[in-house]
């Protein structure tokens, strides 16, 4: 059977299902340190959702035309305004979406023993949480995704709220959800102004307009709304400085939501919305938003170097990191671009495996104060294990996956010297250094040293077998994503080549100094032909949809 | 000799205005109620000087509706107050605040 | 004759309101307004209005003042009190107020000429007397009306005893 | 044209259903139970609300009719407020039903009733093309709302909440009917076709842009937009808390049918003059909601205020062209009165005749003694603040859009910041509901939910939802109800040419 | 032999790497260390083999094995793949030879540690990096190798991480590599983005074919001179090596001493082509080669860890690489490159084997006459002190001296000046060498044998060990840094430990004969097995020199080392208290060196604690609490205040709500009668 069509609205109905079934399902009254029956429904459910995933990679077409989705769904939903249910993948989204659900079961297992009251109401908004997740990245009707979009501000806040660490948590959850609403809500105004533009709301074919110059609307304008766009996925990564919010809700969200908290979302709709339907205006902005990266990276790494608070940290941490995609995706540029992507796997995978750690280290001594630990090394060898390996995969050790998104960011910035300064590169480059200098800083006052106040008066263990299970595919992946990059690349490549821009080799001295990469005419040769036929089927397609809310004026 | 329909206008504007300011001035519930009547009086006068002016009796039968809501409101309302007066003994505008931010 | 009416009985609306407005017994504000009812009657009657006029007598003066002068002796509501409780009435009622009457004034004035004026029992030469004009329009094109307004007295009364009711 | 009383079937029926209840009141002895009576009204309600669709049925068949001397006009348009009306109408009486047991209420039937006969009045406002007729189903609406809000009668807060009401509503009624002389005025007629009619050809335009403003200034007070809402927060504070959900939903409907009849049909032809006006009642009344429900503690208050915002989303739609402004604004009509209802029939479930709870610290916590009703809440509270797949969020895309298409895409930027600091509000109480509680005895007692409150709430949810996930049913009806001037027989026919919506074409071009 | 077998050599350590690191805790001490010298033992067989191979080829022949996809993007594609040329081949024997004998040694060395199967998993991590970083054909696998071999000091340096000095050591070495790294980094990136490859054969083809030698080139090859001061130890970054030595002593030995920190020459050596483009950068890597050795090598006269001084002479003799390099020789860059990874694994092991022998103490002021008592160590360490002095006819001598000649024929302007600083080290070079010789093993044992017995010494150790003892509760031993439980008194270490000590000793003596120049009668062959490898046009030139002129220059730096044995004799034989006097006299420099020139300082004055602040006060304090929360802030207290007033208009007064009615409506009036047209946007 195939099940091409409809995997992806098996996907997100698999976590949907459950969640409303766990709601179903009454807390187990008698269980003395919080029922686990949700837990292993979550566990059940999406896992599930992860082998469904795994469809996607074992079937993609690598082969299919630039710009072009599969597993396509395509079917009618609202009339007025034109809203499609539409949905599909490409090399940009697929390895997302297997992350999302590949990250689930590990947070499920994180939030094990952590939660322990109300766990039928965690376990529903985290399943919750994965739906939106999962729709942000299969939707292609631009309506469709802002439903998804603003729903997976709910349940984080809530779980924010609910399961928060201190009594900030109101406030942290209340934070998080304006600063995520209302940039939000200027995109909803781009979308309308967009949709009263050119009458519709599906994707390809906004894309394919875009491409064509067909938008017509005033330059100014279109820059505009490529601007309300941006501001909403911006704030959403975060970019600096739109990260006011992150600190506040990193420090207050439990494990499973923090891992989900920054990051792809926001990154995911710069490349699929920003890049898509604003190719021009994107470059536009490019300079700046390669400086608010290399600045962001900079900026990150520098502060969490005086942080003592780990959560705290973890946040400047994040910010640093997801400004090393900001800067690749801007830079244009294949290696930048295919590097930006991977490098939101490789945040990803990083920050769940930290996060899980630090939930660890809180699950076992209650504070995330670094001053209050030291010379844990001796008492948890395998923690201090992962920590190291996960600390170095962030650093961007070689052979971890960190580098290689790392370097291929770097390379495109360097590369795409014409839009920038290199000076940007450069200072992007010392997060290397600053990254190094935060983090084993980190290692060795937590686990180095002579033991430190808390593990004096509290006596942990070392990682029993779900907490070795919740790491392990984690660091495993960190490496073989490190050394086998091309699994990954493969796919996304596919996404960041036609996207970027075909490559002017602007470099200062080179023009004169070597004979063009004999590359460069392979990728320039890949957009055009494909682009312009695929364009007359979208407008033909277009003509109907677009004509009836003219008319109806 | 004749009287321009403006003047009745103003007249009513002049009415009404000081139904306005009496609601606003008046501390008695019944005084103020009143000045509400007064300010309906005076669209009553509005309404039949421009139905004598458009030569239409619909704006005279509005009037008489008029009349008849305004019975029907001082009935409600008169109830109302009485009711109210029932439980804070009091007629003072002012003092029936319990109601505020 | 129409001007010296409109001049007596309009002087004698606006001293009524106001002393409406400046008495501080309701029983004197309630006679005030009677005083303006009458006189609003007179006009109704120079503007060819006579069952207006008849009515304005009876239902207003008669019926509703009645009703209110009988609310004020049942509560004994003495002279009212010179509490603060509002500035704003002062700071932006009254200037509303003011902006309110001249507005109106303004436009009343600048389409006074389109608006003409009145023309003394102008509108009793009409073929139908006023009363039957009345009568015919109230039972055939606002029949509706009319008869809703039976809802609306229903209400008013249901309203009344519900609200009047002693026990609860 | 002459009586037809198939034209007023849902009305005729609904004041029978009064009448009966009312009649029937006396006859149960004091002390029983009155909840046959909220049935029979319930009954009756529905009867209407299915006269509605026969009348629907018969609008479908023929086109619009108009009946007793074209006073009324039955077309589409009035039929969706009739059965919206009656919808709300059907929930709060079922939320109602044990409301007034709890608190021993002697005379419930009265109630019901009340209920009945306002509920006429406001469909009479629906459906009114005449606007002698919009005023009489104003006054019956309003008279029995100022009485149900005074109807918890022992409490001084009822009594107080009833006289404000009263005494402002009043106030406003004078300048609407102020209006309504100046229109005559300007034009000779009442009625909205021949105000239309008669506004492109009067010579004293002034006295039509006077009326206008008058008008506008009686329908906002009825439909609280700033700065009329002043007594919006109060009444409702002193309300019951089911009448709330009534007066905060059905009188704002007939109102905004009221509003968009007379604007766009009577005086299309003074667009320009007041869009502008609508603009600023549109951001004053978001700002000024907004900002007042902010720092609320109250929670009834909180939805007053929260109300005076949505009243400004909705007035935002009117700022486009005729069509999308009726349909979004119809719309959002009905959502906000889904949503709205449903939160306050939750409010009734949750804190009972005695409203115990009342500040937002009163309901910390209830998420765990009250799982479905709180679950409810929060679902109405993020509709309210417009989170996709809920009725809320379709709600406020199409007003913002109909904002985008005519023009006017600075508004629709003006009501999202807003709606982004509406969150603020709604998600405080909705992270109350879900932290931990602050004391350990319940602060809700845990009574199970009566069967009509919970047919009211699903109903409620479910259209919630519904309006969310398919907002096409009901959008398909509004577009068609979009209600054009039938000729009427007492229009005086000033001019040869019916006024052309100029404004219009020139918006189009 | 199978060329396709050359990506055995690196994975086999790693496959070490990951058997002990994974299973080792539960292994017994055998199991782990044959693991570990199994898995390093059979590289060393290949690279043998390939030896042989590659010299039965006669010709100069370069192998390349088939690559696996490492980084693949349209347009970029990075290979795993390997390529072994005659330089490869010294690096790899080297590598896999003196590693091999230090894993052997470790055995012994480590025996009683906790972290035993810790230690091996490490060591041979290290091994795999470091033979991919020998065997990379591109700059980005050598970057692998080159941070990888950084991890692996990293994670040695602070074997004993529960001493925060050794945490700390290892988190610097780190972080000063980072710096490097970032050069290096930075100077990959440029290459990519002028050249598309990073391949070495594509990029120095592209270079050699363009006939411009441009700024560009300069930039990348003074980046990449920056990752080399990194990892080498060199002026500035030199900072992290003596912190170093708080790792076990065969990691001094192996990694910052033999083969990590050489990775910086072996860099420049394998760059050749870029840096003969770029004389500038040839001539600072000359200075800052120069200017390091002299530096440290001043340092290391007044040093008195035993260890510290060995740490600073290997800056110092990284330094004459570093030089050697810069005036163009690089062959004899390497040649001593591979001299000196044989007498200074030797003088580190032998440094260990005395530290073994006191058990643990390494401060030279408390050592002395171990002469007799450890023979062995004795007579293995001599022979590393005369190599390294450049005493004829020991290894150290050759390439020392073939660095000063090669140095004093460049046509480098600076040629003499630097010759000259050249020759002034290698004169303090002796001294502080036979310094330490005389200070350890003559005189009369200044230490104390009852403290000894314990076990236990001054120092941190103790410290340390109490603190171990606390909460280790596997602990069999409270020992550290090699000394061991049965140490009761001064003893010789063990065969396993001496038999690698007898091994390399031998190489140091004789590792120099391959490549006696000409003017000894030799052939200098060393240099001519390179010879395929650097030849270059653009190759900076020598002047032409006679043999009298190489004689007279090797007979200079001879006696220059003999005058440095000379007072070293005289100051810590003849007179042992000169040397205290001298310092005294001169406190001002005694001082200066004694705190190795304030270096550590200045840097954490002007820069570490500059950028802290600049993070705290202007990022973490203004920026992000000042601009970035302040905007939020300020939008909340101002909506707040906002919603402030709008509840004052909610008096509770029907009055008040009057006056708002009756003022809106005027508004609604005015605005009705006199605003037209509403607000478009």
């Amino acid at each position: 059977m195939n099940f091409d069509p409809i995997i992806l609205t098996l996907i997100i109905l698999t976590p949907l299902v459950g969640a409303v079934l766990l709601a179903l399902l009454p807390e187990d009254a008698t269980a003395s340190n919080g029922s686990k029956r949700h837990a292993i429904g979550a566990l059940v459910v999406t896992l599930f959702t992860l082998l469904l995933t795994l469809h996607l990679p074992a079937h993609f077409n690598y082969t299919a035309a630039p710009h072009t989705f599969q597993f396509e769904q395509n079917l009618p939903w609202i009339t007025n305004p034109a809203i499609r249910y539409h949905l599909g993948v490409d090399g940009l989204s697929m390895w997302l979406i297997v992350l999302a659900a590949f990250l689930a079961p590990l947070g499920v297992l994180a939030s094990w023993n952590t939660i322990k009251t109300r766990t039928k109401l965690f376990f529903v908004l985290f399943l919750l949480q994965q739906v939106a997740m999962l729709g942000i990245f299969v939707a292609l009707d631009l309506f469709l995704y802002y439903g998804f979009w603003e729903l997976s501000l709910v349940p984080m806040t809530l779980l924010i709220a609910t399961f928060g660490r201190t009594e900030n948590r109101r406030r942290a959850a209340i934070k998080f959800f304006l600063y995520a609403f209302i940039p939000s809500a200027i995109l909803l105004v781009g979308i309308i102004w967009l949709y009263s533009l050119t009458g519709t709301f599906d994707l390809p074919i906004l894309q394919a307009l875009a491409a064509s110059h067909h938008i017509a609307a005033p330059p100014t304008a279109l820059l505009l709304c490529s601007l309300a766009f941006l501001i909403a996925f911006a704030v959403k990564v975060p970019i600096f400085p739109l990260h006011g919010w992150l600190q506040d809700a990193v420090a207050e969200a439990p494990t499973a939501a923090v891992m989900v908290l920054a990051g792809k979302l926001g990154l995911y709709s710069i490349l699929r919305f920003s890049f898509g339907i604003f190719p021009d205006q994107s470059r536009h902005v490019a300079p700046l938003l390669i400086a608010l990266g290399a600045i962001g990276i900079a900026y990150g790494a520098l502060i969490a170097l005086i942080k003592t608070d780990l959560k705290k940290l973890a946040a400047f941490s994040t910010l640093s990191h997801v400004s090393f995609v900001v800067l690749g995706i801007f830079t244009f540029t294949i290696l930048g671009l295919d590097g930006g992507v991977f490098q939101i796997l490789n945040e990803s995978l990083i920050g769940a495996a930290f996060f899980i750690l630090l939930g660890l280290l809180y699950e076992r001594y209650g504070t995330y104060d670094m001053r209050d630990y030291g010379g844990l090394a001796t008492r948890h060898p395998w923690m201090v294990t992962m920590f190291v390996v996960t600390v170095l995969a962030a650093a961007g050790l070689p052979i971890l996956n960190g580098f290689v998104g790392e370097f291929l960011i770097l390379s495109g910035s360097m590369q795409s010297l014409a839009a920038h300064h290199i000076l940007w590169t450069v200072i992007g480059t010392t997060g290397v250094i600053f990254g190094a200098s935060y983090l084993l800083w980190m290692i060795q006052r937590i686990f180095y040293g002579s033991l430190g106040a808390r593990p004096d008066e509290v006596s942990g263990w070392d990682l029993c077998a779900r907490e070795h299970l919740e790491l392990w595919p984690l660091a495993a992946l960190f490496l073989i994503m490190g050394v086998a990059s091309p699994l990954w690349m493969r796919a996304i490549d596919t996404y960041g080549a036609p996207t970027a821009n075909a490559p002017t080799q602007s470099s200062v001295a080179t023009q004169n100094l070597l004979p063009p990469p004999q590359t460069a005419s392979q990728t320039a040769s890949i957009a055009p032909p494909s682009l312009s036929s695929q364009l007359e089927t979208r407008s033909s397609a277009l003509k109907s949809p677009a004509a009836a809310p003219q008319e109806a004026r | 000799m004749a009287v321009p329909i403006a003047f009745y206008l103003i007249l009513a504007a002049i009415l009404f205005s000081i139904g306005i300011a009496a609601f606003l001035i008046k501390r008695n519930i019944i005084t103020i109620f009143m000045s509400i009547e007064l300010m309906l009086n005076a669209v009553n006068l509005t309404f039949v000087a421009f139905s004598h002016m458009w030569h239409q009796v619909s704006g005279q039968i509005f009037v008489f509706f008029v009349m008849v809501v305004a019975a029907a409101e001082a009935a409600v309302g008169l109830a109302i107050i009485i009711s109210l007066f029932r439980v804070r003994q009091t007629l003072d505008v002012d003092q029936i605040n319990l109601l505020k931010d | 004759m129409q001007i010296a009416l409109f001049i007596i009985f309009g002087l004698l609306a606006v001293a009524g309101a106001l002393n409406l407005l400046f008495q501080r017994h309701p029983i004197n504000s309630a006679l005030s307004l009677v005083v303006v009812m009458m006189s609003l009657a007179v006009l109704y009657w120079s503007l060819g209005a006579e069952f207006l006029a008849a009515a304005q007598v009876i239902v207003y003066a008669g019926a509703i003042m009645v009703l209110f002068v009988f609310v004020v002796m049942l509560l004994n509501a003495g002279e009212e009190d010179r509490t603060h409780g509002s500035k704003i009435a002062y700071i932006a009622g009254i200037p509303g107020a003011a902006a309110t009457f001249c507005l109106l004034s303004f436009v009343f004035l600048s389409e006074r000429k389109q608006l003409g004026s009145t023309e003394i029992g102008g509108y009793l030469t009409n073929a139908v007397s006023n009363i039957t004009e009345i009568s015919h329009t109230l039972f055939t094109s606002l029949l509706l009306p009319f008869e809703v307004t039976s809802i609306l007295i229903l209400v008013a009364i249901l309203g009344a005893v519900v609200l009047a009711r002693k026990e609860l | 044209m002459s009586t037809n009383l198939l034209a007023v079937l849902p009305e005729l029926i609904l004041t029978l259903t009064g009448v009966l209840v009312m009649l029937a009141e006396p006859l149960i002895a004091p002390g029983r139970t009155r909840k046959p009576l909220g049935w029979l009204a319930i009954l009756g309600t529905l009867a209407s609300a299915l006269a509605a669709f026969y009348q629907l049925h018969i609008v479908n068949a023929h086109g619009p009719v108009t009946g007793f001397y074209a006073t009324i006009q039955v077309d589409a348009f009035s039929i969706f407020f009739h059965l919206l009306i009656a919808s709300i109408v059907l929930v709060t009486l079922l939320a109602s039903l044990d409301y007034f047991e709890q608190g021993a209420v002697t005379h419930a039937g009265e109630y019901f009733a009340l209920v009945c006969f306002g509920a006429t009045g406001m469909m009479f406002m629906t459906c009114s093309v005449e606007l002698l007729m919009v005023f009489i189903g104003l006054e019956i609406s309003s008279i029995s709302t100022y009485i149900l809000s005074g109807f918890r009668k022992g409490r001084a807060t009822a009594s107080e909440s009833a006289i404000k009401y009263f005494l402002l509503g009043s106030f406003a009624t004078a300048f609407f009917l102020y209006g309504i002389a100046l229109c005559f005025g300007a034009t000779g007629s009442t009625s909205i076709a021949a105000i239309a009619a008669g506004l492109a050809v009067t010579k004293t335009p002034l006295l039509g842009w006077l009326a206008v403003a008058m008008v506008l200034i009686g329908l906002g007070f009825k439909v609280s937009a700033a700065p009329f809402h002043v007594w919006t927060p109060d009444v409702y504070q002193g309300a019951p808390a089911p009448v709330v959900g009534l007066m905060s939903t059905a009188p704002k409907a007939a109102a905004f049918a009221v509003l968009l009849r007379f604007l766009f049909n009577g005086t299309g032809l003074y667009h320009s003059h007041w869009i502008l006006l609508i603009e600023i009642l549109a951001v004053a009344s978001m700002t000024i909601g907004n900002l007042g429900a902010l720092l609320q503690t109250d929670v009834k208050r909180l939805l007053a205020y929260s109300s005076v915002a949505q009243a400004g989303y909705l007035l935002v739609a009117f700022s486009s062209t005729r069509n999308e402004a009726f349909g979004a604004a119809c719309f959002y009509t009905a959502a906000y009165a889904a949503m709205n209802v449903g939160a306050f029939v939750v409010l009734t479930q949750l804190s009972g005749f005695d409203e115990k709870l009342r500040s937002i610290d009163d309901y910390t916590g209830l998420a765990l003694q009250r799982p479905v009703l709180s679950a409810l809440l929060g679902f109405f509270l993020l509709s309210l603040i417009g989170i996709p797949f809920t009725g809320g969020f379709f709600a406020k895309f199409y007003s913002f859009s109909a904002a985008v298409h005519g023009g006017h895409t600075w508004l629709a930027i003006v009501g999202l910041a807003n709606s982004g600091v509406a969150c603020f509000y709604y998600l405080r109480l909705l992270a109350a509901l879900y932290s931990r509680p602050l004391a350990e005895q319940p602060n809700s007692p845990t009574r199970r939910i009566a069967l009509p409150a919970a047919i009211a709430l699903a109903a409620t949810a479910a259209a919630t939802l519904g309006l969310g996930i398919l907002p096409n049913h009901v959008l398909h009806l509004v577009q068609r109800a979009t209600p054009q001037n039938l000729p009427t027989a007492s229009a005086p026919q000033l001019s040869a040419n019916p006024p052309q919506e100029a404004w219009m074409d020139a918006k189009t071009r | 032999m199978n060329p396709q077998l050359l990506w055995l050599i690196p994975t086999l350590p790693f496959a070490g790497f990951l058997l002990n690191g994974t299973l080792g805790r539960k292994l017994p001490r055998s199991f782990v260390s044959a693991i570990a010298l199994l898995f390093t033992a059979a590289p060393a067989l290949i690279v043998a083999q390939l030896w042989i191979y590659m010299k039965s080829a006669g010709a100069p022949i370069s192998l390349s094995v088939a690559s696996v996809p490492w980084i693949a993007v349209s347009g970029f594609h990075v290979n795993f793949a390997f390529t072994v040329d005659r330089l490869t081949l010294i690096m790899l024997g080297v590598v896999t030879g003196v590693g091999f004998l230090i894993h052997i040694y470790s055995v012994g060395y480590m025996a009683l540690e906790d972290g035993f199967w810790r230690f091996f998993a490490y060591l041979n991590l290290f091994m795999f990096f470091m033979l991919v970083l020998v065997l990379a054909s591109s700059f980005v696998l050598l970057f692998v190798g080159w941070e990888g071999v950084g991890l692996a000091s990293y994670l040695l340096i602070g074997f004993y991480f529960t001493k925060d000095s050794a945490a700390n050591a290892g988190k610097k070495a780190f972080i000063v590599n980072r710096i490097g790294d970032f050069g290096f980094l930075l100077a990959m990136f440029l290459l990519i983005a002028h050249f598309g490859t990073l391949s070495f054969t594509s990029v120095f083809s592209q270079i050699s074919a363009s006939p411009l030698s441009g700024g560009i080139l300069t930039t990348i090859a003074l980046l990449l001179v920056l990752g080399a001061t990194g990892k080498s130890a060199q002026i500035p970054l030199y900072i992290w090596l003596p912190d170093a030595m708080e790792g076990p002593t065969p990691v001094s030995a192996l990694i910052h001493a033999a083969t990590m920190v050489t990775a910086g020459i072996y860099m420049v050596a394998r760059c050749h082509v870029l840096f003969d483009r770029a004389p500038i950068a040839l001539t600072v890597i000359a200075c800052i080669g120069a200017a390091t050795a002299l530096l440290a090598a001043t340092i290391g006269t007044v040093q008195h860890d035993i260890k510290r001084v060995l740490a600073y002479s290997t800056i110092s003799q990284l330094g004459y690489m570093f030089l050697a390099c810069g005036v163009g020789a690089y062959s004899a860059g390497v040649f001593h490159l591979m001299t000196h990874a044989f007498f200074k694994a030797l003088l580190f092991l032998a440094a260990g084997s005395v530290i073994h022998a006191l058990s643990g103490e390494q401060d030279m002021r408390v050592m002395g006459g171990l002469r007799k008592r450890i023979p062995i160590t004795f007579w293995t360490m001599s022979a590393g002190v005369f190599a390294i002095s450049g005493i004829i006819p020991f290894s150290g001598f050759f390439s020392k001296d073939e660095i000063l000649y090669q140095t004093f024929i460049s046509t480098n302007p600076l040629a003499k000046l630097l010759w000259f600083v050249g020759l002034v080290t290698a004169g303090l070079t002796s001294f502080y060498m036979f310094r330490l010789w005389f200070k350890t093993f003559f005189g009369a044992p200044r230490f104390d044998e009852n403290a000894l017995t314990h076990g236990h010494s001054t120092h941190h150790l103790h410290n340390q060990v109490s603190d171990r003892a606390t909460y280790d509760q596997t602990a069999a031993s409270g020992h550290d840094s090699g000394q061991a439980a049965h140490a009761h008194g001064v003893h010789e270490s063990p065969l396993v430990m001496t038999i690698p000590l007898m091994i390399l000793a031998v190489l140091a003596t004789i590792g120099g004969w391959v490549g006696i120049p000409a003017a000894l009668g030799g052939h200098n062959e060393f240099e001519h097995f390179l010879d395929p490898v650097f030849a270059s046009a653009a190759a900076p030139a020598f002047e032409a020199a006679s043999r009298g002129t190489e004689l007279a220059l090797a007979v200079v730096s001879l006696l220059t080392a003999f005058l440095g044995i000379f007072v070293a004799w005289l100051f810590y034989c003849r007179k042992p208290g000169t040397a205290g006097a001298l310092a005294k006299k001169y406190a001002t420099v005694y001082s200066l060196l004694d705190h190795k020139y304030w270096v550590d300082e200045i840097y954490g004055r002007f820069i570490v604690a500059p950028l802290l602040a600049f993070s705290r006060i202007l990022l973490s304090g203004l920026v992000d609490g000042g601009i970035v929360q302040g905007t939020a802030a300020t939008l909340t207290a101002s909506t707040q205040g906002g919603s402030w007033l709008v509840r004052r208009i909610q008096s509770g007064n029907i009055r008040s709500y009057a006056g708002w009615l009756a003022i809106g409506a005027a508004a609604v009036i005015a605005i009705v009668l006199f605003g037209h047209h509403g607000l478009r946007l």
